[in-house]
């Protein structure tokens, strides 16, 4: 079983986390193709992705680049740094 | 057991203790410490085993867990291997795969078929004319597989246990236990593991009348049972190698999981046999199994026997032979003498006859061998003009080895072919990945010791953090173990590659032919290697023989991937222990005692209604009247409970749900809906507001961890200053309801429940019957009521004073089922029920829950936006007439119009307080909107009209949810 | 070391504190306060471990005082104590985590036998296991089986101490 | 004794042809290009040769033929599904397969076994009727049943599943099948390559080249190949290819894993899947039972195994199979499924001209080889989508027009 290296808590095997995948941040405007585009469409290319992974015994989040080719840890990422503003825009219908 | 030798130096048996057993309805016996083949062996049983397909008689072959060919059956088990199975008193077994009994086994006839099922035969036959087929393929299936299973057999689960070390060593031979000790002297917590039931490996047998290896062999024991550093696992095979070093150990008593720092492969090598006519026979056998079967049971593998050398370590098994007392006929060197060592010499000091530059052309007999056929051997193929025949009933088979790799090419590590060594070998290793021994090409004794240490000390390095240069061909030989073409054509075949899968050389030449000239293509078209052995002895010599054909270099032709398990793996050993995490409430003791017939929510056990199963129907009805007429009570601990604090509480709750929670006062309570980005609904439950910064949120009980979930995903991505706590255990709760809960509650509750104080949808903090609570005024099931959530540590006491104090009134605990059909009397959705993986909320009916004018942002907005105006189809209530006592339609019977599917019933039910069958469906558009009946087809096929209906069905305007029906009355 | 036995903790009152602010109730409260997050400290009657920046989880004996602070939630963990010869033994059966690793005064939350749980690693030699308490009998249940598996008895609550 | 057997022992020689071409150098242009020689590409080249006279194709392989997928699945062929534009799709696959060995020539051992999933929850069994419902609308063999009806048919079942989620009905689907999955591929190659179809193995894919919105060629690793359309049939490597060209789907790779015990005498004549207990098994000709599970948990590119799964398989396995415990695992291996967010494929025309893509095939693609060989045939020759994938399209997520397969189980196969 994959151990996943984290902040705080150490090497934690894969099973005691919630994977949530790719990293999103809905765009700043939008019309309905791109709006469509934030809602489905992913990274799907192997290489490194950022991803968000939930620990749950602890209940914490975790924010790695890992290369989904090789299944190794990259980078561990900041939650910060992927933080957004909620967006407040209308998409006409 | 004429077969017993005397007392070999490191034997595994123990005269001391002997045991018996059956074998195809004979007795045998042998010692503790015998495996079933050896005991068999002893007692003068050669034929083990028929072949898988043509049902050819086999025997022994390794004695290394590879003699798939030697399977035998009890009344518990099958599939059992002779090879490494240890004999117990009172077995009783018979051999695998046999028509009858194995010495008349009536399918041998298939043997003499053989010409006529070619490689791939069932792909060209049995298909045309396809109403046949099935008369052929039951046929077929008749024949396939080996052992017989018992449908009867109970569970055997055998616990697991997770293990960690440094450095785990896998193999636990000569150059296996160097590096442990060398890892070990430098501080490194190691573990050794080895399948056998003792370290020594090929020192063991191979090396045992060596006298050079006797002190090594005792130092190196010596030293690792001494050694604090080391932990030994003898009896356990690694069954592969997964991601970051976690690597099972399949020992007798269960699996250990090992997760190590780095690994050390000193898996060694695996003997190869030679491909030649009758190479299967009874008698033949790889020259290391004859030396196991020696120096590890004390058996004599034959009387005479001939040894066909491509290597060394051929007139080593011959001297070995000459020790146990086994005439040796001839040693049969592929090459010239002089190309040998040392022990070549002493072979021929013993005027043993040595034919150079020869191989067996055949070998004769018909159940055992009793002769082979010497021929001059060019490299390539044999003089059969010039052919000898030499009498014997034993031949070893030692041309050469196979790299036990298949760990080392699942850790991601590249391998390639010396042409030196003849061997597969090592060339770029994978981070924590070691190799050492006969695997990474080191043979002599010094050699391998040598090589466990480099390895040893490079691991240790590593493991600390430092860069090291790894010198992983030091200490390789420099001259070959293994022949390049240990292989013999013969124009009548019967010349196996794979001895699991019965195939021939002429079947692989064929497979190419054909086109299957890809190793990969090779191995599916002809299933060379597919075996239970997984071609542990056919790959090599199928590589050789598909790069000779395509004239390619080995390295060219590549090898199929070695996939998990090493050896098979028990399902008893990977299942192990049973864990089946139950989730109960404070009530559940309550529940059962009350005959509460209880079923389960994901981890919760819930009641699903109390009585007798046979009552159902009966009580669920009588539980909804209950609470329409009196007081029911249901417990609902299983909602998901979360506390949101902080200055940002409200905004974080205006983007997770769709309705503004932000705007919800002080003590009040609303709707809560939860969609996803692309706006299909997640979740629903309640938001109140406890203080101005403060919020308390309820959630489905299937949802309720996900719910918590995306209110903390959502803190982490916007910043907000929010603390949750997720309260779903630490609180109980449960719905009191009917028109008689104001006026129980009232006398055991400070909290002043007047309706202008304590409005529908409020939310109250209080005490009762002495503890903490908090009163929400709730309307899922329609009446008045009051979900009172309690600390889990006062539930019970509450629920029963509850109970107690309710009688006057009726009270009645109700269950899953009165709940769904009290709610679908108001027309309350089912979150996964009423809704699917694709439901929007306008589809839900639910347009009131999203506010898209009057709120700028919401997960799902955008989305709920575009869909508005594409909705295809809609949620609808619909009854059937009173007094209807036709056919009952079903959830998920299909609404019909016009021959065309157009919806679903979604959720349907009796409803005692309207005295008829009423329901939700989902209906396409603009049926939905405009039927004044709907046709839903029920199981007998019959069509059953549904007349739609505005929903609530019962108390639309909600009255008895605000009112305090004793007192009207 | 002596043999492995198992009992239930009952008297310790739960808490989790949450928010700014949580730190100084537990020292108003006496209660020892703990530096690193996921980091333990305990005194006679106390164990206050730090689960977030500001989060806390306390538990409490009948001598200490209960802190006092706005958000101040009363848990209704179960705990399990787990002591004597073979207890690595054991929860490798159970948990993917190197015990032999743990040392007195540790804290760890993990995942064991399929249940979130804390773990704490008493200094005179008992590991606590915490868990929601809707889980009581289907651990109690298991570690009563492993504990006797691997020849141990177990206590009723009180022998333990 | 059957005559074709009969045939090979009164010959001496084995004279039998070629199924697939030896290497030879790829030609400069090529009016079609298919991408990946899974079962799917087979199809299609197939097809296109047979039906519609498209024979300058070629068709490129990174590894072997049926290497991928096609080779890893556990050989389920079914047609009860949730929707109805799915049941049409693989009924129409269900019905070629049946024919399929007649078509080639070869046997693929098209074995008509019985399909019962499995529902352990009151929830599982309402969608069980929903989808016998849809099936039985449209033509389909397909019912729900209740346990005495599972307990005549796999009496050696724990239906009490020792007690936790006990099976309380199952969806039966007579007309559920296992095939010899690689001879499927085999044959459609063997075909393909006999109507003059090119199948290159060991040639990857590099790039593919566009002028404006138009596909003029691929780069492969052995050369560049000029061409006027290119299909893209590569499951899970969709995306490395789509990324060439600029092109954005919902697609993410998920490794499918799967095993086999080792072979004994055949005891288990039909397929039984458990949604809730993540398991599949059915036991094969060779006498392997064929077991699998639900995808990974996370996205990886690769066909590792993990120890996890086989555990995690045996675990809830022996809660309906008990005996199963005295039998042993011989192999595992894995696949890179192609998933969507519904369940669905993603077949047809893309917005480059040119280029079609028959993807997002998840843990379902086995099944549909025939049919979407032969609809993605018809629509790479008509430049226009076949109305059987017409609900597949690319564009339905633009649209939000996505179909309804995510309330099926999700371990369907």
């Amino acid at each position: 079983m994959k151990l996943l290296d984290c902040p705080v808590i150490g090497k934690r095997p894969i099973s005691e986390f919630d994977y949530l995948g790719e990293v999103r941040v809905p765009p700043s405007q939008a019309d309905e193709l791109v709006w469509a585009d934030y809602v489905f469409n992913r990274k799907g290319a192997p290489g490194v992705l950022r991803e968000r992974w939930y620990h749950r015994p602890t209940g914490r989040w975790f924010v790695f680049d890992r290369d989904t080719l090789t299944d190794e840890i990259v980078a561990v990422v900041d939650a910060a740094d992927v933080r957004y503003e909620e967006p407040r825009y209308e998409i006409p219908a | 057991m004429k077969y017993r030798l005397d007392p070999q130096p490191l034997e595994w048996i123990d005269r001391s203790e002997s045991m018996s057993f059956d074998f195809e309805g004979q007795r045998f016996s042998g010692f503790k410490g015998d495996s079933l083949t050896s005991a068999l062996l002893a007692g003068g049983q050669k034929l083990l085993g028929r072949s898988f397909k043509y049902h050819r008689p086999r025997s022994a072959l390794s004695l290394a867990n590879h003699d798939v060919n030697a399977l035998f059956q009890s009344a518990e088990a099958t599939n059992i291997r002779g090879d490494v199975t240890p004999v117990s008193e009172g077995l009783k077994l018979r051999a695998c795969n046999v028509n009858g009994t194995l010495a008349n086994d009536k399918d041998t006839y298939i043997g003499l078929l053989s010409r006529f099922l070619p490689v791939g035969f069932y792909y060209k036959a049995f298909h045309k004319p396809k109403k046949f087929f099935p008369f052929w393929e039951r046929l077929i299936r008749e024949k396939a597989g080996l052992g017989e299973i018992s449908t009867q057999w109970s569970a055997i689960r055998q616990p697991k246990q997770y293990g960690f070390c440094d450095l785990l060593v896998i193999g636990a031979g000569a150059s296996g236990m160097q590096a442990a000790l060398t890892a070990a002297d430098a501080g490194a917590d190691v573990v050794l593991v080895d399948e056998n039931p003792q370290i020594g490996g090929s020192l063991d047998y191979q090396l045992v009348n060596e006298s050079d290896a006797a002190s090594a062999r005792r130092q190196l024991k010596q030293r690792i049972a001494e050694h604090p550093g080391i932990r030994v696992f003898t009896g356990h095979y690694a069954c592969g190698w997964y991601t970051d070093h976690y690597v099972p150990l399949v020992g007798p008593e269960g699996i250990i999981k090992m997760r190590a720092g780095g690994v050390i492969m000193a898996t060694g090598v695996m003997e190869q046999p030679a491909v030649f006519r009758n190479n299967d026979l009874p008698g033949v056998m790889l020259a290391s199994g004859a030396q196991r079967l020696i120096a590890r049971y004390a058996v004599k593998p034959g009387q005479r026997a001939v040894v066909l050398c491509g290597n060394d370590e051929g007139y080593r098994a011959a001297l070995d032979m000459i020790e146990a007392g086994i005439e040796v006929a001839a040693v049969v060197d592929l090459e010239w003498l002089d190309k040998r060592g040392h022990w070549a010499e002493q072979v021929k000091a013993k005027g043993i006859p040595v034919l150079e530059q020869s191989a067996i052309y055949e070998a004769k007999g018909k159940d055992a061998l009793k002769a082979v056929v010497v021929a001059p051997f060019d490299g390539r193929s044999c003089d059969s003009g010039q052919g000898k025949t030499i009498r014997c009933d034993l031949l070893l088979m030692s041309v050469g080895w196979a790299p036990a790799a298949q760990l080392l090419y699942q850790s991601g590590s590249k391998l390639g072919y010396d042409k030196k060594l003849q061997q597969i070998l090592p060339r770029e290793l994978s981070p924590g990945i070691h190799a050492c021994g006969r695997l990474n090409g080191a043979f002599t004794l010094e050699q391998r010791l040598a090589d466990g240490e480099r390895a040893a000390k490079e691991a240790v390095a590593q493991l600390r953090g430092k860069t090291v240069e790894t010198e992983l061909t030091r200490f390789r030989d420099d001259r070959a173990h293994s022949h390049d073409w240990p292989i013999i054509g013969h124009p009548k075949g019967k010349n196996f590659v794979d001895y699991d899968e019965d195939l021939q050389l002429k079947d692989l030449i064929n497979a190419a032919k054909e086109g299957f000239d890809n190793i990969e293509l090779m191995k599916r078209f002809s299933t060379n290697g597919m075996g239970p052995s997984q071609g542990k002895h056919a790959n090599m010599n199928g590589i050789r023989v598909l790069a000779e054909i395509t004239r390619k270099t080995i390295d060219e032709t590549g090898s199929t991937t070695a996939r998990p398990m090493f050896h098979p793996v028990p399902v008893s050993a990977l299942a192990g222990r049973r864990f089946r995490p139950e989730r109960l409430t404070p009530m559940q003791a309550w529940h059962t005692a009350n005959g509460a017939k209880m079923m389960e929510a994901g981890r919760w056990l819930r009641p699903e209604f109390y009585g007798a199963p046979a009552q159902r129907e009966q009580a669920i009805l009588q539980e909804v009247q209950a609470v329409r007429s009196g007081l029911g009570i249901i417990d609902v601990s299983t909602l998901g409970k979360i506390e949101v604090m902080g200055p940002d509480a409200g905004r974080l709750l205006d983007v997770v749900y769709t309705m503004k929670m932000s705007t919800i006062k002080q003590g009040m309570t609303r709707y809560a809906l939860m969609v996803d980005d692309s706006g299909v609904i997640v979740d629903d439950g309640i938001v109140g507001r406890v203080t101005d910064d403060r919020f308390y949120v309820s959630a489905t009980t299937s949802h309720a961890d996900a719910a918590f979930r995306t209110l903390s995903l959502k803190i982490q991505e916007l910043g907000l200053n929010v603390r949750l706590v997720n309260r779903t255990g630490s609180l109980a709760a449960l719905n009191l309801a009917g028109p008689a809960s104001r006026k129980l509650l009232s006398t055991l509750t400070d909290v002043d429940l007047s309706e202008e104080s304590f409005p529908y949808l409020g939310m109250r903090e209080g005490t009762l019957c002495g503890y903490p609570v908090r009163l929400i005024r709730v309307g899922f099931v329609g009446e008045l009521g009051y979900e009172i959530h309690m600390p889990a540590t006062a539930a019970l006491e509450i629920w029963e004073t509850l109970i107690k104090a309710g009688k006057p009134y009726g009270i009645r605990p109700f269950g899953v089922e009165a709940q769904r059909v009290l709610r679908l009397e108001k027309g309350h959705i089912i979150v996964g029920q009423d809704t699917d993986g694709l439901t929007n909320p306008f589809e839900a009916n639910m347009a009131w829950a999203v506010p898209l004018k009057s709120k700028p942002w919401f997960t799902g907005k955008p989305s709920l936006a575009l869909l508005q105006a594409r909705c295809q189809r809609r949620l609808i209530g619909f009854r059937l007439p009173k007094g209807y006592n036709g056919e009952l339609p079903k959830e998920c019977h299909l609404i019909i119009e016009n021959g065309e599917m157009a919806g679903r019933i979604t959720s349907i039910a009796y409803s005692p307080a309207l005295g008829r069958v009423i329901g939700l469906a989902m209906v396409d558009l603009p049926l939905a909107e405009s039927a004044s009946a709907l046709e839903v087809r029920v199981d007998s096929g019959a069509m059953v009209t549904l007349e739609p209906c505005p929903t609530p069905f019962y108390d639309a305007d909600g009255a008895r949810q605000t009112a305090d029906l004793t007192e009207v009355a | 070391m002596t043999a492995l036995h198992l009992s239930n903790r009952d008297d310790l009152r739960g808490y989790l504190l949450t928010g700014p602010g949580s730190a100084d109730a537990l020292s108003a409260a006496g209660l020892p306060l703990p530096q690193a997050q996921l980091s333990a400290a305990a005194s006679a009657e106390a164990l206050v471990a730090r689960t977030g920046s500001d989060e806390y989880m306390a538990f409490i004996g009948a001598g200490a005082q209960q802190p006092a602070h706005e958000w101040c939630f009363p848990r209704a963990d179960s705990v399990l104590a787990l002591k004597g010869e073979g207890w690595i033994a054991l929860m490798a059966q159970v948990c993917q985590y190197d015990f032999r690793r743990m040392q007195p005064g540790d804290w760890l939350m993990t995942s064991v036998a399929g249940v979130n749980c804390w773990l704490y690693h008493e200094i005179n030699g008992a590991l606590l296991i915490g868990f929601d308490s809707g889980y009581d009998h289907y651990m109690n249940e298991l570690f009563h089986t492993l504990v006797n598996e691997l020849g141990g008895h177990t206590l009723n609550e009180g022998d333990a101490r | 004794m059957p005559w074709r057997l009969l045939k090979f022992g009164l010959k001496s020689t084995h004279d039998e042809p070629r199924f697939f071409p030896e290497s030879k150098p790829l030609k400069p242009h090529y009016d079609v290009v298919i991408i990946g020689g899974g079962g799917h590409g087979m199809a299609c080249a197939y097809y296109l040769a047979k039906e519609h006279g498209i024979t300058d194709v070629a068709v490129l392989e990174q590894g072997y033929i049926g290497g991928g997928n096609t080779g890893r699945n556990t050989t389920i062929v079914r047609s009860n599904y949730l929707t109805p534009e799915g049941v049409k799709f693989y009924d129409t696959s269900v019905k070629l397969f049946e024919d399929l060995a007649d078509d080639f020539d070869l046997n693929i051992f098209y074995s008509t076994r019985g399909h019962f999933t499995l529902a352990h929850t009151d929830s599982a069994l309402r969608t069980m009727r929903w989808r016998a419902e849809v099936n039985k609308h449209q033509g389909i063999e397909s019912e729900v049943v209740g346990r005495e009806e599972i307990a005549k048919e796999v009496p050696y079942m724990d239906l009490d599943c020792n007690g936790h989620a006990p099976v309380m009905g199952a969806l039966y689907h007579a007309p559920g099948s296992v095939a010899r999955h690689d001879a499927v591929a085999w044959g459609y190659a063997r075909g393909a390559y006999n109507r003059g179809v090119e199948i290159h193995q060991k040639t990857r894919v590099t790039a593919i080249r566009t002028q404006g919105d138009r596909v003029v060629g691929v780069e492969t690793d052995r050369g560049a190949i000029s061409c006027n359309k290119v299909i893209s049939m590569v499951a899970g490597s969709t995306p490395r290819i789509t990324s060439m060209l600029g092109l954005r789907t919902p697609i993410e790779i998920f490794p499918l894993q799967a095993c086999v015990s080792e072979p004994v005498k055949p005891f288990m004549d039909t397929i039984v899947v458990s949604g809730s207990l993540h398991v599949y098994v059915s036991q094969s000709s060779r006498g392997e039972l064929v077991m699998g599970a639900s995808v990974d948990p996370s996205v990886l590119h690769s066909t590792r195994s993990s120890f996890d799964f086989v555990e995690g398989l045996a675990d809830q396995m022996l809660d309906l199979f008990p005996f199963m415990s005295r039998m042993k695992v011989m192999r595992q291996w894995a696949g890179m499924s192609d998933i969507t967010p519904d369940f669905a494929p993603i077949m047809g025309k893309t917005p480059i001209d040119g280029f079609y893509l028959d993807a997002g095939w998840g843990t379902w693609g086995f099944k549909a080889t025939p049919v979407s060989g032969k609809t993605m045939a018809w629509t790479v020759a008509n430049d226009k989508t076949h109305e059987l994938i017409e609900p597949f399209r690319l564009s339905r997520f633009a649209d939000f027009d996505l179909v309804g397969e995510k309330g099926a189980a999700s371990v369907g196969h």
